[in-house]
């Protein structure tokens, strides 16, 4: 039981990051900087509870913030540039975040930062920012904020000739999605108690991109279900255990080819809504 | 010392323009960004090994036979996650060639084990007085090596149909196929020549470090990602120069800065993000339109 | 006045797709702007617009110069345009396409998006579907509201275009070849929506390769050829003039 | 020698041409008219091989060439001079030219014709180790249909070549293809906008509207038609 509440602790925290990779790619903003943003909030918020004795829902309130506005700095170079630029301007800067925080002695360099408090219910914590993310989502889908990101994502000259300014609209998407991934951050350092530099490598923020994509990026559901799938299947593929990341590469290949708009389409999500209506 | 420090440049930038030359070819043609190339060098970089280690044939054997080999797993990539793909999605290109870095890497840790393997000694280890500067002769090796195989690429690419058939599909694949260009067949051989460049370099990134892991294929895929920007996307000739500028910056900043910081992945990613800010066309100029 | 256009240039490194253009477009009119390919008709919208810088001379609309603004801003001044192959936003639905027009006559922020109460649709959002609706009726295209814009035949995609450029209320309307790709029925249908909307005041200003549409609803005609305009007039001056028979035809030999 | 059946075609899921259904003898110079996106770039990228016909077949010299690769058909000798040229901007003009040959293996041949296509374009002989993208407008067009000629083409689709031409050039682009006919016997198909001479030069011609066929005849007949006046000055011309 305690087993299945850690791998579900860690897919809430999944489905948060996934989300902070989506908010800016509404926009067409591809990143590759979700880890290094996490790792900013990660840090943020356990220097607060540790060397200044924050409690944690402020803290990691804070670390989202800091990873906000580092997010909302580099937002503004990044929105000179577009497609496999952006990605690597991304991946530089997650890189440099992690090769920073090795750096630093104040939060332990690459040795990692121990003796987080730990927080037994990061469980609720997690699934409850998730909820509220939801709800933020949803609400977003159905406004004037969330049809212009999708409209900046759909085609950036039609968006702006009907009178919205992209620059704006992306960077706040940016900016968003640094905060998001920050607070994700700050729950996973007091869920682990432990945090290193390593934990936030590219592979870690190309992680974030593989559940997004393989759950779908037309609606925001596609994210969420892809990082719950991609948490938990390989967790009871015991039988396959030794080589589920090798299953995990071929699946992410084959999905490429046959199903590239993901599982959870805006199709899929109107059929379900239909179902629930109708019963 | 100073000199010294730049022949070690010299050395490594060699292989990291091997590296690049392979991402700027294969942007170049297809624009998109080959994830898996980093993990096509850590196979050359084993099948090399193992080649030396098995049969005890010499580097100079050992080295076109894995690059036959990493050209082959270029191309059977390609046919298997690059070719059967839809065009109407940008990101499915990078997303499958992410899965094969998956698989491939998952697939070393379980054949070669996760720890690092020792490159064997088979080559003389002495140092070589190059007038009064010392260097190793791997070292010397190695960088003969690079240089040749990037002339002779050089001239594949300036000389040859093939040759020219890439350069045109760089341009256009509407104008090649016009021109009678077979474009799938191109683009299958310019993965494996892209493949077989990146599995020299594994190779003799093998023999340098004298030791190699199943994760070395991003740090040396990162690396060749700067250098591609250095040279302009899709750049190869900007690629080599880029490649050598960066090996040399590296060791400079390994020298002249207080070693107490690890200031050397800093110095290379911050030289990308102020090029990808302030010029993103690289300092030759981009091979994208 | 609407439109001023004054001596306007641009050059493409070292290509000078437009030189010295002057035009001037009054309040109310449908003025058309008609010529070969390759004439500069799109360069001079792209200008109006703002999606590329002017090189020499200046734009105004009304008392403003438009030199320098960004295409949000120009919008938001009332200059709504369409494209020569229309760009809806593929994965929106034809409502949505619509209602993102009114973006910059509206003003929720993403603060307001997640915090306001009661839950609901806010009455912003009721107002945009509204004036949405209204202008999808304009248009003849409400039975299609809720589908994809991306899998609307070509026809239904220009009158969605174009419900979409007049939900931001635009004094002056683009139209860059409205009828392209359209055969003589849907032309004639689209003719009578252009008169239409000129009829509630807006101004239009329309590039258009069908004479047929073009000679019968414009009251004036300038026309582009290398870049510069070589005649300007009315319809029937214009069908005249043996310049613009050249430009067109080519040169008859004898 | 070429003859297109039925053909529909478009990208996507709309056709941007239906049922068209045309002829080229040996020989001869036919030219396809039409206003923008009557679909006449469509047709020519049908033939080429560059879109799959939705509907219909291809046939040249005999053989059906309906769902070939290009380069398949560039190899039985059809040879597309895109829109807007296709410039290899950054390749010389020789390497240019030699991409002309690409298929070709017999280099007697490939002397002999770029000896053909320097008479032609001496400007192309002086700028031979420049990059094309150095080129003018007007020189750039010589540069694609010189490439064209070094295929060695038993049927050369030239599409739109005037276009964005200063009138000095549109004149010797149309003298060139003039001399193609005469002298140098050429199969051509024709893409134009500027009527008038396009007809001068040409055998037969077709009229495309809103991807449908609406007229076909003589060069001489069409350019006497006050119908075809109508369709570009008056629109309105139906079948």
């Amino acid at each position: 039981m305690e087993y299945i509440l850690s791998v579900a602790t860690v897919a809430g925290i999944n489905i948060i990051m996934a989300l902070s990779f989506y908010a800016p790619f509404m926009t067409g903003q591809v990143s590759l900087a979700q880890a290094g943003f996490a790792a900013i909030g990660a840090y943020s918020a356990a220097v607060c509870t540790v060397k200044f004795g924050i409690p944690y829902i402020p803290a990691v309130i804070i670390g989202g913030v800091v990873a906000g506005v580092v997010g909302f700095i580099l937002g503004i170079p990044a929105l000179r540039i577009k497609g496999i630029y952006l990605l690597l301007l991304t991946l530089g800067f997650g890189e440099i975040v992690r090769v920073i925080f090795i750096n630093i002695e104040y939060v332990g360099g690459a040795a990692g930062f121990p003796g987080i408090p730990y927080q037994e219910n990061t469980f609720f914590y997690a699934y409850g920012l998730v909820l509220i993310l939801i709800v933020c989502f949803e609400r977003l889908r159905n406004s004037r904020m969330g049809r212009a990101m999708r409209a900046v994502g759909d085609d950036e000259t039609a968006a702006e000739i009907n009178g919205i300014n992209i620059t704006a609209v992306k960077l706040k998407a940016f900016a968003a999605g640094a905060f998001i991934a920050g607070m994700g951050g700050g729950i996973l350092a007091h869920f682990q108690e432990f945090i290193e530099p390593l934990m936030f490598g590219v592979m870690h923020s190309v992680e974030y991109i593989v559940f997004a994509i393989f759950g779908g990026v037309q609606v925001f559901w596609g994210p969420i279900f892809g990082a719950i799938v991609l948490s938990f299947v390989p967790e009871f593929f015991r039988f396959v255990q030794a080589w589920r990341h090798e299953i995990y590469g071929a699946l992410l290949i084959v999905m490429m080819i046959i199903k590239p708009e993901g599982v959870i389409t805006n199709d899929s999500v109107r059929f379900i809504k239909k179902i629930f209506r109708g019963s | 010392m100073f000199i010294q420090q730049l022949i070690n440049g010299l050395m490594l930038g060699s292989t990291y323009s091997l590296v690049a030359i392979g991402y700027a070819l294969i942007f170049g043609v297809l624009g998109l960004l080959h994830f898996a190339h980093g993990e096509v060098l850590m196979v050359g970089a084993f099948m090399g090994l193992y080649i030396i280690l098995w049969t005890g044939l010499p580097l100079y054997i050992a080295l076109p036979l894995t690059m036959v080999v990493t050209g082959i797993l270029g191309m059977i990539i390609q046919f298997l996650a690059i070719r059967p793909l839809k065009k109407n999605f940008h990101l499915a290109p990078l997303l499958s060639t992410i899965g094969v870095t998956i698989i491939l890497q998952n697939l070393a840790v379980k054949i070669f084990g996760g720890y690092g393997t020792r490159f064997p000694d088979t080559i003389a280890m002495d140092n070589i007085m190059l007038g009064p500067y010392m260097v190793s002769s791997v070292k010397l090796i190695i960088m003969g090596i690079s240089l040749l195989l990037m002339v002779i690429f050089y001239l594949i690419i300036k000389k040859t149909k093939l040759g020219k058939a890439m350069r045109a599909l760089a341009e256009s694949h509407l104008t090649a196929g016009f021109l009678g260009v077979n474009v799938e067949r191109t683009v299958f051989l310019t993965f494996g020549i892209a493949s077989a460049l990146a599995g020299a370099a594994g190779v003799m990134i093998g023999v340098s470090y004298s030791a190699i892991s199943p994760f070395i294929g991003l740090t040396f895929a990162l690396k060749g990602l700067v250098v591609m920007l250095l040279g302009g996307m899709g750049n190869v000739v900007g690629a080599m120069i880029g490649g050598l500028i960066l090996g040399v910056a590296e060791v400079l900043s390994i020298t002249l800065l207080p070693t107490e910081v690890n200031l050397q992945d800093i110095f290379s990613f911050g030289i990308m993000i102020i090029i990808l800010i302030f010029k993103p066309t690289g300092l030759f100029g981009s091979k994208q339109n | 006045m609407i439109l001023e256009i004054r001596e306007v240039g641009k050059v493409f490194g070292g290509f000078c797709a437009l030189q010295n253009v002057s035009i001037r477009v009054e309040e109310g009119k449908i003025h058309a702007i008609i010529g070969p390919n390759g004439a500069g008709k799109t360069t001079l919208f792209n200008l109006i617009s703002g999606m590329f810088d002017i090189s020499h001379g200046e734009i105004h609309y009304r008392d403003k110069r438009l030199n320098g603004l960004r295409p949000d801003i120009r919008a938001e001044l009332g200059i709504g345009r369409t494209f020569q192959i229309v760009r809806l936003f593929p994965s929106m639905t034809v409502l949505e396409n619509v209602m993102v027009g009114r973006h910059c006559r509206t003003h929720s922020g993403l603060l307001k998006t997640f915090f306001h109460f009661p839950l609901g649709e806010s009455s912003e959002e009721k107002q945009i579907r509204n004036n949405a609706m209204q202008w999808l009726e304009f248009v003849g295209m409400t039975h299609r509201a809720q589908q994809v814009a991306a899998n609307l035949p070509h026809p239904e995609q220009r009158r969605v275009e174009i419900a979409r450029a007049l939900a931001l209320d635009p004094d002056l309307l683009l139209l860059d070849e409205p009828a392209a790709g359209m055969n003589p029925k849907e032309t004639m249908d689209l003719d009578a929506l252009i008169v239409k909307i000129n009829g509630m005041g807006k101004t239009i200003l329309l590039i258009e390769h069908n004479m047929n549409l073009v000679m019968g609803i414009s009251e004036i005609i300038s026309v582009l050829n290398f870049g510069e305009k070589i005649v300007e007039g009315t319809p029937a001056e214009v069908k005249e003039n043996p310049a613009v028979i050249e430009a067109y035809l080519g040169k008859k030999r004898n | 020698m070429l003859s297109i059946k039925d053909v529909s075609a478009g990208y996507g899921k709309s056709l941007a041409v239906h049922d068209v259904s045309l002829e080229v003898k040996k020989g001869e110079v036919v030219v396809l008219l039409g206003a923008n996106g009557a679909g006449k770039s469509t047709i020519l990228r049908t033939i080429s091989g560059a879109i799959k016909p939705a509907k219909g077949q291809i046939f040249f010299d005999g053989q059906q060439i309906t769902g070939k690769k290009p380069h398949e058909i560039v190899q039985r000798g059809v040879i597309h001079v895109q829109e807007g040229r296709g410039i290899l901007s950054r390749m010389t003009v020789r390497e240019n030219l030699e991409m002309g040959a690409f298929l070709r293996s017999d280099s007697e041949g490939i002397n002999c014709d770029l000896e053909r296509v320097f008479k032609k374009f001496p400007r192309l002989q002086e700028r031979l180790g420049q990059s094309a993208g150095t080129l003018s407008g007007g020189e750039q067009q010589m540069l694609a249909i010189g490439r064209g000629i070094m295929a060695n083409p038993k049927l050369l689709i030239l599409d739109e070549p005037s276009l964005g031409l200063s009138p000095a050039f549109v004149e010797f682009i149309f003298e060139s293809i003039r001399e193609f006919r005469e002298k140098d016997h050429y199969t051509i198909l024709l893409v134009e906008q500027n009527a008038n001479q396009a007809l001068e030069v040409a055998d037969r011609g077709y009229v495309l509207q809103t991807g449908r066929l609406v007229m076909e005849g003589t060069g001489q007949d069409l350019l006497c038609n006050v119908d075809l006046q109508q369709a570009y000055l008056g629109g309105g011309c139906t079948t």
